[in-house]
């Protein structure tokens, strides 16, 4: 990339990713300059939209893993909450659910649930995380905060499982009813599924 | 088929130079039907983009061989062409279009993914590998996804079917064309063995021993 | 001064007799039976043949000049310029599989496309081609033509109902509902030019025509019905703008949806004879049929039109009326329902009354742009 | 906690009946997986009252072929591939945001020849994705002539791309790391001269479509989405715009060279079916005129700037790019392990699956006439929103 290291921050309410950009962009009001031009192990700081967001929402809390949005983290109970507050909060007026997934993180026994939240006034992104256990995969529904949710959230239940409580129209939305399993979890077995290792035939 | 192609042909050939007349008649009718091949209007995926450019584009324009009727119901359709990838949950209903098709009925398969799955054989759980496993396939068109004038050699290919192929007397007996001669002193089975051997001096993949781990499936 | 000219060279106004097949035939009954069979027999397969290859030639040029329209060639393989395209298509569909569903009605479904043609013919035959070609010459034409093709919707609602298919029968009710309002406009049109003419025998309002065509004889009259007709015909031929019981991106195939083979041919076949029919119509109701195009008064120019072949006047008008619908059908988008519904109730029905009460002003008070 | 799971038999259940023999009663009638106007495998099952549109289920899945399963058992290089399948009507701007996503992990920084080939390949994809799609509205709405005229005319643009990149629909042109191979000598010259041809072809389209009765009877006030339900329904590219949110990436957050052409936003006012048809005319006109501006100053430069059998490892964690395709706001978002060169887990925010929800919302209580109109000027693409 030329002078535009991420089409996402670079708004002037958001800041530049986490970690240290090679050629921060001009304009971003960076609250961390050093940080990125030293280029030295250090943590780095934190984007001004999470210390926001985390001082406003007590239940937010910053995101630990490493993401190059700005990230933040909730429990599965304070989720329909925490989001109905960044979407009506006139600071960050998150109005668009941008996507949601999920990940199967099988070796923590845990599906980790992201949000993507775009606000068309402020232009910024934020992701909201959330992890749940794998073998009780339940969590509340936010299909009350947006629209686009109802079926985001039925595309993550065919292909991870994940049960929304309160959906009103649960129910698969690319594979049949009868599908058994499902099949973006990584222990998913199927007879008819052929895979090739490549690495393993050489 | 209804009388003409069921009953006639008895008494035909018991007329004197009946079996002359019948040739004749099978002659006809082949023409009529290999120059009215009416499409249906199926596409799944991105093959389905280049048929309608040859279908609908004025630079290649089907219609020239008679076969831009594209018709929106199997009922009157003659022609299927399977465009795109076809997965577990589109196979019964392209089963289910086939079979609610007229006699005689033909079917062109276009693209990698419906000879024989294309990009998404491997670790894909709904991709059918090759729609000759759901419905019979006259000719396939490779690519990915072939070119309108790809797509324009095997209708030609299936009109070429069509006239040398069925006779009144054995509807739905196709004679497949024979595109390339074998030699006079090899056989086929040397040809696979070259053809195996080249393929793994290419990739460096052990095809015998890919073979054997794989799961080949036993139905849809 | 032309006249003058010419002196006694042409003869003017020639006077045309009428002699349909239908009289021939009773004529012959009077002097020799086996005259009169032959007759009958002529116009049996003279009928037949007309209607399927009529059928075809008006596929081919459909075909053609939508080909044309689209900057493409259309059919070129089958003979010259796939002349013959039709024929490799109309054998092809002859033998065809016939699909019947098995949950259909069987009986409708077996009579639905024979009802279509058979209200086809019967109005093909009260066209009145030349003087001597017309196989019947009714002395209610008109009502007679209106009747029958009114006829030809009930061949599509049984169609509709007997296939047991949602999508025909949604296409058999739009076509109902299509029918019944749009036959009200053609026939306010067609009661303009029988006030006119004095007449519902077709040959007699064609002879009306000898001082020149209703269409402008009419003054604007004539003009604003000839426009309702060919909007109305358009509509209850189904053909784009007004294609809804088929329309292929709404109803996949409308009420024939379930047809195959022969039975969706005889749909297919009357479809464009019925384009014909509508076309032939308006020619001879507007535009003087197979009447030479003639200016009262004006002998010696009226007699050089004379020497064209009356058969060939009709041809002409009646192929201009067929390019004009197909020209139509490839530039125009496709009406929604209730903005089709709309159009004639709202907009076409209330022209066509005021229309009709001008013309009935016109015939009292004899206000003929000619009047001579 | 008992969540329930339903099914599409239990959705389509009909609860009200008739009371007495006068009453209508509502009947679901399926259309697709084949129907004409469905643009492939799209299956609605129409709720309907007569004529009347009461509810639209898009039934999906009849070519979801597990994109992200087989996503994550490939590389970046060879996901890209895969990408090509899904839109393929916008191919290279799927092809651009993975690039971007790995460029953007491996803080790779391009030269100005590479982003000036990617956006001007983008505008020509744009265009031919929309002149196809002005051509299929007209089939839609029963006009089969404008389908041949927008066929006619993208044409010559494929042969650009069948000139450079040797396809004609599924690209794999722009890698990571930069673009294929450079562009052919003839490129300059030949995409001045389609533009050349295709500006007044614009205006040849206005003609017979737009200024045409019918269609203003047929999209005017039809399909009305008000922005507020538009952003809830997370709509994005020409629909979001039609209904007055002027949300472009291009603009917003400029990528490629975007932020060094002119070039405006066409926003609409009401977000009925017309609006969303102009949008798009409009931004055939405005691609045009970016390709203007960008064709005679491509620089000079290397066009691979990453070594294609290298092993590509993103650093671990989570990635995410996204960019403005011809049909909406397409993100990739990848969670990689740090030390294999496949994806833990891939992502696409498809901007049809988004998109096509809307089809709802917007035909409640219209004819069957306006749901072919709706779902044509949403402009989906089924393998995208099926993957």
């Amino acid at each position: 990339m030329t002078d535009e290291a991420s089409p996402d921050n670079k708004q002037p309410e958001s800041t530049p990713p986490p970690a240290p950009t090679p050629k921060p962009a001009p304009a971003s009001p960076a609250p961390a300059p050093q940080a990125q031009e030293e280029q030295v192990e250090k943590e780095p700081e934190l984007p001004k939209l999470v210390v926001d967001v985390c001082a406003t929402i007590g239940e937010l809390k910053p995101y630990a893993s490493e993401s190059d949005t700005p990230a933040v983290e909730v429990a599965p109970a304070d989720l329909v909450k925490s989001l109905t507050t960044l979407r009506d909060n006139p600071d960050f007026a998150f109005s668009m659910l941008m996507d949601h997934t999920a990940i199967d993180r099988i070796d923590d026994g845990q599906f980790e649930l992201v949000y993507r939240l775009y606000s068309i006034s402020t232009l910024s992104m934020l992701l909201v995380s959330t992890k749940i256990p794998r073998d009780n995969p339940v969590i509340p529904t936010v299909c009350e905060v947006w629209d686009i949710a109802e079926w985001q959230e039925r595309e993550v239940y065919d292909l991870f499982g994940v049960l929304y409580d309160n959906h009103p129209d649960l129910r698969r939305v690319f594979l049949e009813d009868d599908w058994k399993g499902f099949p973006l979890r990584k222990d998913y077995e199927d007879d008819f599924m052929l895979t090739l290792d490549v690495d393993k035939l050489r | 088929m209804g009388l003409a192609t069921e009953k006639a042909p008895e008494y035909i050939e018991r007329m004197p130079g009946g079996s002359f007349m019948l040739t004749r008649m099978d002659q006809v009718i082949n023409l009529a039907r290999a120059n009215s091949l009416w499409p249906l209007t199926f596409g799944t995926s991105c093959c389905a983009i280049e048929m309608m450019m040859a279908t609908g584009a004025s630079r290649h324009d089907i219609a020239r061989f008679g076969a831009e009727v594209a018709r929106p119901s199997p009922r009157q359709a003659d022609l299927i062409i399977i465009a795109g990838t076809i997965v577990k949950r589109m196979a019964p209903r392209l089963r289910t279009l086939y079979e609610q098709m007229a006699e005689p009925r033909y079917v062109i398969a276009t693209g990698a993914c419906t000879i024989s799955g294309g990009p998404f054989i491997y670790h894909s759980y709904t991709t059918i590998r090759g729609a000759d496993e759901i419905i019979p396939v006259d000719v396939y068109v490779p690519g990915c996804p072939p070119r309108p004038e790809a797509l324009f050699y095997g209708l030609l290919t299936l009109q070429k079917m069509i006239k040398s192929g069925e006779t009144v007397r054995k509807p739905g007996i196709r004679k497949k064309p024979v595109l390339s001669a074998l030699p006079p002193d090899v056989s086929m089975k040397e040809i696979e063995a070259q053809m195996q051997e080249a393929l793994e001096k290419d990739s460096e993949v052990d095809v015998e021993k890919t073979r054997q781990g794989l799961k080949w499936p036993t139905g849809i | 001064m032309l006249d003058f000219l010419f002196g006694q060279l042409v003869a003017t106004h020639a006077t045309f007799d009428v002699v349909t097949l239908s009289d021939r035939t009773t004529q012959a009954l009077a002097e020799d039976p086996w005259l009169a069979a032959g007759y009958a027999l002529l116009g049996l397969a003279g009928v037949g043949g007309f209607l399927s290859l009529l059928g075809m030639a008006l596929i081919y040029v459909e075909r053609k000049v939508a080909a044309h329209f689209q900057c493409r060639l259309g059919p070129m393989r089958v003979g010259w310029h796939g002349m013959l395209q039709s024929v490799a298509d109309a054998i092809k569909l002859l033998l065809k599989e016939d699909i019947i569903p098995d949950r259909a009605d069987r009986v409708l479904f077996l009579i639905a496309p024979v009802f279509s043609i058979i209200a086809t013919t019967l109005g093909l035959i009260l066209i009145p081609m030349s003087p001597s070609l017309q196989v019947v010459d009714l002395n209610i034409g008109v009502i007679f033509i209106s009747a029958v093709s009114s006829f030809g919707v009930l061949g599509i609602l049984l169609a509709g109902w007997s296939s047991n298919n949602k999508w025909s029968l949604l296409g058999a009710m739009r076509a109902g509902a299509q029918f019944i309002s749009y036959e009200i406009s053609v026939t306010l049109s067609l009661l303009v030019v029988t006030l006119f003419a004095g007449s519902l025998q077709l040959s007699e309002i064609v002879q009306s025509q000898q001082d020149g065509w209703w269409i402008w004889r009419g003054h604007i009259v004539g003009l604003v019905a000839f426009f309702v007709f060919l909007i109305a015909s358009t509509a209850e031929l189904n053909r784009p703008p007004f294609d809804l019981p088929e329309a292929e991106s709404e109803l996949t195939g409308g009420f024939h949806t379930e047809y195959s083979g022969l039975r969706f041919s005889f749909f297919f076949l009357a479809e464009f004879i019925n384009m014909f029919i509508a076309s032939a119509l308006a020619a001879t109701l507007f535009l003087g049929g197979w009447m030479p195009f003639h200016i009262g008064g004006l002998h010696t120019f009226n007699g050089l039109m004379d020497l064209i072949p009356p058969g060939l006047w009709f041809a002409g008008k009646t192929t201009f009326i067929i390019f004009l619908i197909m020209w139509v059908r490839w530039t125009f988008p496709r009406l929604r329902v209730d903005q089709l519904m709309r159009l004639e109730w709202k907009f076409l029905l209330p022209v066509g009354f005021i229309n009709l009460f001008a013309a009935a002003t016109l015939v009292i008070t004899k206000l003929y742009f000619f009047p001579w | 906690m008992a969540v329930k799971v339903s099914t599409l038999d239990e959705r389509i259940k009909l609860t009200d009946s008739a009371d007495s023999p006068l009453d209508t009663q509502e009947y679901f009638i399926n259309m697709g997986p084949q129907h004409p106007a469905t643009h492939g495998v799209l299956r609605l099952m129409l709720k309907l009252d007569g004529e009347t549109v009461r509810e639209v289920i898009p039934v999906l899945g009849y070519i979801h072929r597990g994109i992200e399963k087989i996503g994550e058992h490939s590389t970046y290089r060879q996901f890209v591939h895969l990408t090509d399948r899904c839109d393929y009507l916008s191919a290279m701007m799927n092809n651009w945001a993975v690039s971007l996503m790995v460029e953007k992990a491996l803080k790779v920084e391009l030269n100005d020849r590479i982003e000036y080939i990617r956006t001007i390949m983008a505008e020509l994809e744009r265009i031919q994705s929309h002149m196809l799609w002005w051509g299929v509205l007209g089939m839609d709405l029963g006009a089969f002539t404008p389908f041949l005229y927008g066929f006619r005319d993208r044409e010559l643009i494929t042969d650009i791309f069948e000139e450079t990149i040797g396809c004609r629909l599924t690209m794999n042109y722009i890698q990571p790391g930069g673009v294929m191979d450079d562009i052919h000598p003839n490129f300059v010259d030949r995409v001045k001269k389609v533009i050349e041809y295709a500006k007044p072809k614009i205006d040849e389209y206005e003609e017979l479509l737009s200024g045409n009765v019918i269609i203003q009877e047929r999209l005017r006030n039809v399909g009305v989405l008000s922005a507020d339900k538009a952003t809830s329904l997370g709509v994005t590219g020409p629909v979001l715009r039609a209904s007055g949110v002027p949300l472009d990436l291009r603009r917003v957050a400029p990528y490629g060279v975007y932020d060094k052409v002119n070039f405006e936003v066409a926003v609409g006012s009401v977000g009925d079916c017309w609006d969303r048809y102009w949008v798009r005319i409009e931004e055939i006109r405005q691609s045009m005129s970016m390709i203007e501006q960008l064709i005679d100053n491509i620089p000079a430069g290397k066009t691979m700037l990453m070594k294609p059998a290298k092993k590509t490892v993103l650093p671990e964690g989570s990635h995410y790019a996204q960019l403005e395709t011809a049909r909406g706001i397409l993100g990739i978002y990848a969670v990689s392990d740090g030390v294999s060169d496949k994806p833990v887990r891939i992502h696409m925010r498809s901007p049809n699956y988004n998109n096509v929800w809307s089809a709802d919302e917007m035909t409640r209580d219209s004819r069957i006439g306006d749901l072919v109109a709706n779902v044509s000027s949403i402009d989906i693409v089924v393998p995208d929103i099926d993957r």
